[in-house]
């Protein structure tokens, strides 16, 4: 069903503009409620650059909405759709070959051509450009012909570059051309111009809102159509308001973390989640607890292991948050990363809260209650006091390690939870200042080459930013991530026979002692929109969501599959 | 009169010196480090790439100069009113967040403060007048006033939006509106103004009336109120003048208070989400975003320093007291 | 800092210190058992103190009476209350009683330290600025006043970032080293008018040193308003630990009301109807220091013979 | 014994303390052995500064005391205290001398654990009792009481005692009759002068030109912080000659002696800080021209 | 007669019981004439003077009648006295220096209080010009505020207020006591002034200064412990008093030329009773050189020559 948007014409390809000039497309400055999607959950402060390089804090759509990549990747299936490509493939052992996709016009009017791509890909020559390490292995990137793209490899990391295949935003180089290295990565690329469905419409404080475009090639090329004339994306303040608007009927879509969302969604409310009973929602990363390597007793596998067997998962997934998470495999693998698991490793080394099993292991290892406090000491008889931190206010963490440092303590471990600010938990963790702590940033992606790039990568350097921070040094691990990486994405056997590999090394060193899948917190109400995706029946699969980088995982699909309730 | 000015603004200038080096110190000396958090927000891995994005912060941020540099260039700045970029927002300047929630939090401020000064005084005033008002009426006051800002929001929001659904919970404004001076507009901007103001309002209110129905006791029991009691003056004429003396300490208690004041605004603004200066300051904290927390608190301090002289300024106007003392008439 | 301000600013110019004697009549105070007399009949005074009493019984015996974890998960998340669970339980099941009880505790303990630490550092200042005078006064004058403008909280949050753990105790400390100025300022006004006595001049030429004379002499005479003082202080301390832990800069461990105030909020027990979460801490705080206001003024009334009988 | 050299008194007034205001201008003259010296003029004259200026109470912004020829504007600490071992005082109100949450005792204590901290309890209470007595009060009627259950005249005299106490050489006695009822003034008077027959010297400071006149053997008229008019009591009394004494004597309501209320008032004679000239043996009046 | 009050009894109420601060005190005042209230601190005065006109809350009228013109006040009716105030009775406070409202221009307030009397300002504006020259105030003090004025300049300023509306009674409570002796005198003279112009009928001298009432007083009445002690022309007072508490009272006052040296008076040896519980008889009683059983009565007031009022049997 194809209708367009309520009789009103969109503005021919929107020009994108300041905050002020666009009333015109809001009849007297209100967005009717049955063609505007409210959704909330993603942007944390006010919309503040629509800079599809920073991909880290751009306003809500920037990349999905407005800018889009080359390839879309469906999480639930595996497989990767092309986008703006047309097709692509390893033409060569080092060489990528990629076909753009036709008749794709920017919201200027301009045709996208290869010549974007190359641009946007060599973009990341600049250092301080996100996706700068993509250069260490790749070598050029050519435009054939305004519809072909070759890339040239020093080495075939074939994981990791399907990775960048849908995850750069393509941006135009006619209008980026030019711009210095400070533009391109703090420019707030005021008036976006790109090839997505939506365009800017107009942002303050606490909201992005986003119009229509006329012209998405998408409706022609592939018959889909994204019904929501407005997109309103309400700046999350705190959760507990994202639910009032959620019960008011004010929001669509929410992403947030809601505590207690599951009486409501038993309940009478008109509040639907992925599924209806636990977990509520589909798994989008991993929490772990991260122990510090390189500190007495973490540098002891044996010490990990009983710590990962004294802790009360069940009591952090059904108290605190009331069956919102699963608990993770001990592999810490995904659900969508199933094929990946070894079920026989897992059987044979994986652990579960076992307090006996903790004393027994830690008795093993030489770990004894020398003082008779119900608390084991180091085996050269030095007390244990261990750390456990997380950021103060992420609440559900807080309330999560205080269980932690319970069942640890219970086992006889010395766990006592801290709460220091952010930043400075940050650059503890970067330093490899701290003891123990939770940590979740790796999202699913394509790939769990990505999961054990971040468990084992090496060499540990001064500063750890975004991996192994708990500094574990495992050279045939790394070497095997890297075997993974260059595994072809295709040959989904040869990956899980590295990762039963890896997961053996996981599980009997435990350098990261997966707890909890963190949901893809989403949760819809059906007043103005309905189809949205579910587990149930044959609605869409896709992920509903409009979290950063996760449009392109099927989160456009969430869009294109809508309904209007009415009518 | 002169000299009586310049001492006061001695002191303001003082206080703005030790606002600002205070202020100066926060980001600098805060646990953890402001630039690293952005650096790990961008989830670069590559050393080389970490390496070039903290040089390139630094350098934005100015903190690639010596100590001192820095302190002066900071006095620099803010001379020129720049307060730098906002972390939380980045790559805002914190002065244009700082400007746009100021509307928001002046909008519930000023009436609250002024309108709670007024109404409370009065209220005072009239409890004070009796015995029994005394000891029925006035308890709402010590009510009113010993409530925790952000507990009356709670329970404003509770009851009259999310309960009752009569009034919206967060928010200035309507989601499906832009602003406009159009009716709907405005009707939303004033729908969503209520409850805070409400709640600030009541709290406000209870603290003015005690204290004015405290000073008004005394101003009754004074020599002038028994002198024209003594000489027969009417009821009305002795509250009068003693209620008009009795509204002067409120000036100053204002004055003092605009601190409090302040402080009750921002959880208010939290509690509502209303996106004024309280609601940012949430925000900075959340968000460890000291570049931002920082212009906020210059800012209070740079509001609460003028809004202190403009009191002081009307209170040596309508204190005859006070004006003549300054004239050195009484000397 | 506080909203107990409002209630207490002993005024510059008008002298009347609302809620609180202009000046203190010690003579009245010592007048045989008038004081005991008026207090015990005043009813502002009784009720105030019954309630307060009751509620400090309730914070320091409740918890060794009702001895469930305020923290543990012990029952059925969101219960209303009645029947098990008194007062509920919270999204996570833990004991709303038992969190409002320490909570309890813990804002008594933030009154006391909190309120008693501003009101000696405001006293010492107080004092030794208006018995002192002169050059001392000033500094100390110029200093005060600079703190009474500096809006305290945006400096609480700033040093309450600086900590990893924070308790009850290290609150009490900055609420206390924040809020001390307009009692400074309050004793300090009295102590001038004191220090003007005719008897510390005779304590002087009877040799006694200065912080004897403060201590012996001038301090006794203003116990009834430096009592006031702290109760005001007390109030103001707890709203002011109320509000920070509001926002999220309240003790990291233990419990507060303030805490479980911005517990609720945070695990949206509004939206969700948890209304017996959010409803008590609140109502603990606004009793604890509406009554001690309530208690102030009958203070005030019995100390003040003036106010006696209006 | 005593001798206040030229000195003078500001005080800083004015909203912020912008002005200064000269409360005692060039102040000189000597309290002797034995001698009773009574400071006269109206309220403001600067009496109550000159007095406590001797006691160290005020600074002296120029010029100096002496007592018994040393400077006493150096003493410190310990030589202060010594100093109020020979100098002491008692001030115009006797109620607010006493801290009324103490006992009216507490003014003996003070002295003793600051000046006679060895002495036994017994014998400390003996000498109370008989410096109360020396007083001509009742020890048992007066000790032991509160500030609030005494007279203003017992409550004065106990003042004195305690002056007494120590065995001083000078008394600077501030208006001290001026709370007292005419019925109990007259005892305080008479106390003040037998204890000047035991050669205390006594600097007394009142309005009252009668009770100066009673008790005193010299007086020195004060106007505006300067003197006017000084020497032997009778002279000043019996011959004033500036024309400030003689306004202020003529206002004095006198028992045997009507005024004519309808008379025309004198005009306040003109102001001028003039030099103190001799007008006759020991009698100075300041720009006398004979 | 302008005032009688016959056997006014007031008492405080305090919490140990009444105090009896005034006894059944009875005597006359005429027309034009000052009478001059001396006695001991805490004797009654104030009490009288204030029953006269404005009772406190703690004042309780318990028995007699105060009559003014022939019409009898309501004293004990604080309600229905605000007819009588400012226009039949006046007072002139003790804190002159603070009993003009600091923050209102004088003017004003005295155009606010007539109003409250529902006088024009208008109507008295000129005499209140006349008045104010009379006392040496120049019109201008009208448009400041008390604070600009000195003590003496207020003091005066409330004198002119309180007698703007020519009342029948003025009462003086201790308005001199805290000024010295210069503008003591002026502010005495003037008072006696006002008398003579007919701008007060009569007029009550409230003060301890015996030397000073004489001075202006026609008759001076010494009260003792809440009663009459003697009331008598001013010069008999003090020439040839009868009354033992009075005679004691007016030998104990030094006078300039009188000098410790040469002649040593005498005080009055202890204290008054207390008045919560006076004791029976006369109250002089312990203090006094003649008391002899007959004391153990209360002596009734008795008229020992025309006008001369004692309350003593020994006199
Ligand atoms: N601490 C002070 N600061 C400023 N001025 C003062 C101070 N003490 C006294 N003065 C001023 O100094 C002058 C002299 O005061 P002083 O008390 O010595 O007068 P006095 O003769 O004792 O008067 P009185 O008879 O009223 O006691 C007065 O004008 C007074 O206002
Ligand atoms: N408010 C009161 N409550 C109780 N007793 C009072 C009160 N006011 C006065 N008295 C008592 O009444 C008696 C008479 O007091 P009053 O003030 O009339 O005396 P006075 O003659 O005016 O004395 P003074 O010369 O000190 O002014 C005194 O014993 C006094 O203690
Ligand atoms: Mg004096
Ligand atoms: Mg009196
Ligand atoms: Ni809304």
């Amino acid at each position: 069903g194809c209708t367009g948007g309520g009789g009103t014409t969109p503005p021919q390809s929107a020009p994108p503009s300041g905050a002020a000039s666009a009333p015109a497309a809001a009849a007297n400055g209100q967005f009717p409620r049955n063609e505007t999607l409210y959704t909330s959950g993603t942007q944390y402060g006010p919309p503040a650059n629509w800079n599809p390089i920073r991909e880290w804090d751009f306003a809500t759509g920037t990349k999905g909405l407005c800018y889009e990549t080359l390839f879309l990747y469906d999480t639930q299936k595996g497989e990767f759709t092309p986008w703006l490509a047309e097709s692509g493939s390893w033409t060569g052992d080092k060489e990528y070959t990629l076909k753009l996709r036709q008749g794709v016009t920017w919201s200027d009017g301009k045709p996208l051509v290869a010549d974007d791509v190359v641009y946007t890909f060599e973009l990341g020559k600049m250092e301080t450009i996100p996706y700068h390490p993509l250069w260490e292995f790749l070598e050029k990137v050519e435009a054939v012909d305004p519809a072909t793209v070759k890339f040239t490899f020093k080495e075939a990391n074939y994981q990791q570059f399907a990775n960048h295949l849908y995850s750069r935003a393509i941006v135009p180089k006619h209008v980026w051309d030019g711009r210095s290295e400070k533009e391109v990565l703090d420019g707030l690329n005021e008036k976006p111009v790109g090839t997505g469905p939506y365009a800017y419409h107009s942002h303050d404080q606490d909201r992005m809102v986003w119009v229509k475009r006329d012209g998405w090639w998408a409706t022609k090329a592939l018959n889909l159509d994204v019904k929501p004339k407005y997109i309103v994306d309400i700046v999350n303040g705190s959760n507990e308001v994202a639910l009032g608007l959620l019960l008011q009927n004010g929001l669509d879509l929410s992403n947030n973390f809601l505590p207690g969302i599951a009486n409501l969604v038993n309940g009478n409310f008109g509040i639907k989640t992925y599924y209806s009973k636990p977990p509520y929602m589909l798994s989008a990363n991993t929490a772990w607890l991260v122990p510090n390597t390189t500190r007495k007793p973490m540098d002891d596998p044996e010490f990990r292991k009983a710590l990962a067997h004294s802790i009360d998962l069940k009591t952090i997934v059904e108290k605190v948050y009331g069956n919102l998470v699963l608990p993770a495999s001990p592999t810490g693998l995904l659900p969508q990363w199933d094929k990946f698991v070894d079920k026989s490793v897992v059987s044979s080394q994986g652990f579960t809260y076992d307090e006996a099993k903790a004393k027994k292991l830690l008795a093993d290892a030489g770990y004894r209650d020398r003082d008779g406090d119900g608390l084991v000491e180091n085996k050269d008889g030095s007390k244990i006091e261990l750390e456990l931190a997380v950021p103060n206010g992420w609440t559900d963490w807080m309330e999560s390690i205080r269980v932690i440092s319970a069942s640890a303590k219970k086992a006889g471990i010395n766990v006592e939870p801290v709460f220091p600010e952010y930043p400075k938990l940050v650059s503890d963790r970067s330093s490899g200042d701290f003891d123990l702590m939770i940590n979740n940033e790796r999202q699913l992606s394509n790939t769990p080459w990505l999961y054990y790039d971040y468990l084992f990568r090496l060499p540990v350097q001064k500063q750890q930013n975004t991996v192994n921070f708990g500094r574990y040094e495992n050279e045939r691990a790394w070497e095997l991530t890297q075997d993974l990486d260059r595994t072809k994405v295709e040959d989904v056997e040869g990956m899980a026979k590295i990762t039963s590999e890896l997961q053996k090394i996981h599980l009997d060193e435990m350098p990261v002692i997966p707890l909890w899948y963190n949901g893809l917190w989403s949760q819809t109400t059906s007043t103005a929109w309905k189809n949205w995706p579910s587990a149930e029946g044959s609605a869409p699969k896709n992920p509903p969501t409009l979290w950063r980088n996760w449009i392109e995982l099927g989160g456009i699909y969430t869009l294109t599959n809508l309904q209007p309730a009415q009518g | 009169m002169r000299q009586y000015f310049g001492r006061k603004l001695l002191i303001y200038a003082l206080t703005f010196f030790a606002a600002v080096t205070i202020n100066w110190m926060i980001p600098r000396f805060m646990p953890g480090d402001p630039i690293q958090g952005l650096v790990a927000r961008a989830q670069v891995a590559d050393p080389a790439s970490v390496d070039a994005m903290n040089a390139h912060y630094r350098n934005l941020f100015g903190l690639d100069v010596p100590v001192w540099e820095q302190y002066m260039n900071f006095w620099g700045a803010l001379l020129r009113g720049d307060l730098g970029l906002s972390i939380w927002a980045f790559p805002t300047p914190v002065s244009d967040l700082i400007v746009r929630a100021i509307p928001y939090t002046l909008a519930l401020l000023i009436p609250a403060i002024l309108l709670s000064w007024w109404a409370g005084n009065r209220f005072g005033a009239f409890a004070a007048r009796r015995k029994w008002l005394d000891n029925t009426i006035l308890p709402v006051g010590y009510i009113l006033t010993a409530t925790p800002y952000m507990w009356l929001a709670l329970l404003l929001a509770w009851s009259l939006a999310i309960v009752a659904g009569i009034f919206p919970v967060s928010h200035a404004y309507s989601f499906s509106l832009t602003p406009s001076w159009s009716p709907e507009f405005l009707g939303s901007l004033l729908a969503h103004w209520v409850l805070p103001f409400a709640s600030l309002f009541l709290v406000m209110f209870g603290g003015w009336a005690i204290g004015m129905r405290n000073l008004i006791i005394y101003e009754l029991e004074a020599d002038y109120s028994n002198y024209l009691l003594a000489l027969g003056a009417r009821g009305k004429l002795v509250r009068d003048y003693a209620f008009r003396n009795a509204v002067l300490p409120q000036i100053t208690g204002l004055a003092l208070q605009l601190g409090t004041i302040v402080a009750g605004a921002l959880v208010t603004e939290i509690v509502f989400s209303y996106p004024g200066i309280g609601y940012l300051i949430l925000q900075a904290i959340n968000s460890q975003d000291f570049f931002l927390l920082q212009g906020v608190f210059l800012f209070i301090v740079l509001g609460v320093l003028i809004a202190n002289f403009i009191i002081d300024a009307v209170y040596t106007l309508v204190d005859p007291r006070t004006r003549v003392r300054l004239q050195g008439a009484g000397a | 800092m506080s909203q107990a301000d409002q209630i207490s600013l002993p005024a510059e110019s008008g002298g009347a210190a609302p809620g609180q004697p202009a000046a203190p009549a010690p003579v009245a105070a010592r007048r045989g058992g008038d004081t005991l007399y008026f207090a015990l009949r005043n009813k502002k005074l009784v009720g105030g103190l019954i309630v307060v009493l009751a509620l400090l019984v309730l914070g320091v015996v409740g918890p060794l009476v009702h001895t469930n974890s305020p923290t543990e998960y012990l029952g059925t998340p969101g219960q209303s209350p009645g029947g098990e669970w008194l007062m509920g339980t919270t999204m996570f099941g833990q004991d709303v009683l038992a969190q409002f009880l320490h909570g309890l505790r813990s804002t008594f303990l933030v009154g006391a330290l909190g309120g008693g630490l501003a009101a000696i550092v405001g006293m010492a200042v107080g004092f030794v600025a208006g018995y002192r005078g002169g050059l001392v006064d000033e500094v100390l004058n110029m200093l005060t006043n600079i703190l009474l403008v500096i809006p305290t909280l945006a400096v609480l949050i700033i040093i309450a970032a600086y900590l990893k753990v924070r308790g009850v105790m290290v609150e009490a400390l900055f609420i206390g080293f924040t809020s001390w100025p307009w009692a400074a300022r309050a004793v300090r006004s009295q102590t001038l008018t004191l220090a003007s006595r005719d008897f510390v001049d005779l304590a002087r030429l009877s040799g006694v040193p200065t912080w004897k004379i403060i201590t012996r002499d001038i301090a006794p005479n203003m116990s009834s308003y430096l009592f006031m003082t702290f109760i005001l202080l007390f109030g103001g301390a707890v709203l002011a630990a109320a509000t920070l832990d509001f926002i999220g800069l309240g003790p990291t461990d233990g419990m507060s009301l303030g805490l479980m105030l911005n517990n609720a909020v945070r695990w949206s027990a509004l939206q969700l109807g948890l209304w017996w979460w959010f409803v008590p801490p609140g109502l603990g705080i606004t009793a604890v220091v509406g009554a001690l206001y309530v208690m102030n003024v009958g203070l005030d009334e019995v100390f003040n013979p003036r106010l006696r009988e209006m | 014994m005593l001798s206040l050299h030229s000195i003078s008194k500001d005080y800083r007034t004015g909203a912020f303390g912008g002005a200064t205001m000269t409360a005692v201008r060039d102040v000189s003259f000597d309290v002797g052995v034995g001698e009773v010296v009574s400071l006269i003029g109206e309220s403001g004259s600067g009496k109550s500064t000159i007095g406590r200026m001797i006691l160290r109470l005020a600074s002296v912004t120029r010029g100096k005391v002496t007592f018994d020829g040393a400077d006493i504007s150096a003493y410190r600490g310990p030589a202060l205290k010594e100093y109020y071992r020979d100098v002491q005082g008692v001030f115009q109100d006797p109620f607010s001398c006493y801290n009324p949450v103490f006992r009216a005792d507490r003014v003996f204590a003070m002295i003793k654990e600051e000046y006679f901290p060895r002495v036994p309890r017994e014998e400390w209470a003996e000498k109370i009792e008989a410096a109360v007595e020396a007083v001509r009060l009742n020890p048992g009627e007066v000790l032991g009481k509160y500030p609030h259950q005494l007279s203003g005249g017992q409550l004065q005299r106990l003042l004195i005692a305690r002056a007494l106490l120590l065995d001083i050489k000078l008394l600077v006695a501030d208006e001290i009759t001026s709370m007292l009822d005419a019925s109990t003034r007259i005892d305080v008077l008479n106390l003040l002068a037998d204890l000047k027959a035991r050669g205390l010297g006594v600097l007394f400071i009142t309005h009252d030109l009668s009770l100066g006149n009673y008790v005193s053997e010299r007086t020195i008229v004060l106007r505006r912080g300067s003197i006017v008019e000084m020497g032997p009591t009778n002279l000043v009394f019996g011959n004033p000659l500036h024309p400030y004494t003689i306004k202020l004597l003529d206002s004095v309501p006198r028992l045997h002696e009507k005024w004519d209320v309808d008379a025309e008032r004198p005009a306040e004679p003109a102001w001028a800080v003039e030099p103190l000239v001799e007008a006759e043996p020991g009698h100075f009046v300041a720009g006398y021209a004979a | 007669m302008a005032l009688r009050v016959s056997d006014l009894t007031v008492h405080y109420r305090t919490l140990r019981g009444a105090v009896k601060a005034l006894d059944g005190v009875t005597f006359e005042v005429g027309d034009g004439e000052i009478l001059g209230l001396a006695g001991e601190s805490g004797s009654g005065k104030s009490t009288l003077g204030k029953s006269l006109i404005r009772m406190d809350g703690r004042m309780r009228h318990v028995g007699g009648t105060v009559e003014l013109d022939g019409k009898e006040l309501p004293i004990g009716d604080d309600g229905a006295m605000n007819r009588f105030r400012y226009k039949e009775v006046s007072l002139i406070p003790q804190y002159a220096m603070s009993a003009l409202n600091p923050t209102r221009k004088i003017g004003k307030m005295v155009a606010d209080l007539l109003d409250s009397h529902g006088v024009r300002y208008k109507s008295v504006e000129e005499e209140l010009g006349r008045r104010l020259d009379l006392v040496e105030l120049p019109a201008e003090v009208l448009g400041k505020y008390p604070i600009e004025l000195s003590g003496g300049m207020k003091q005066r300023m409330v004198m002119v207020i309180s007698t703007l509306l020519d009342p029948s009674l003025l009462i003086a409570d201790e308005v001199t006591s805290a000024l010295d002796v210069s503008t003591q005198k002026a502010v005495a003279t003037t008072l006696a002034g006002f008398r003579n112009r007919g701008f007060v009928k009569s007029m009550i001298f409230i003060t301890h200064d015996i030397s000073l009432t004489h001075q202006i007083a026609d008759t001076i009445m010494v009260m003792y412990a809440g009663k009459l002690a003697e009331k008598a022309p001013a010069d008999t007072v003090v020439r040839a008093p009868r009354h033992p508490y009075t005679k004691a009272l007016i030998n104990s006052l030094p006078e300039v030329g009188v000098q410790y040296a040469e002649r040593k008076l005498a005080g009055i040896p202890g204290s008054p009773p207390s008045l919560l519980n006076p004791p029976a008889g006369c109250r002089f009683r312990d203090r006094c050189p003649l008391a002899f059983d007959k004391c153990g009565e209360q002596p009734p007031a008795v008229e020992v020559a025309p006008g001369h009022l004692v309350a003593c049997c020994k006199a």
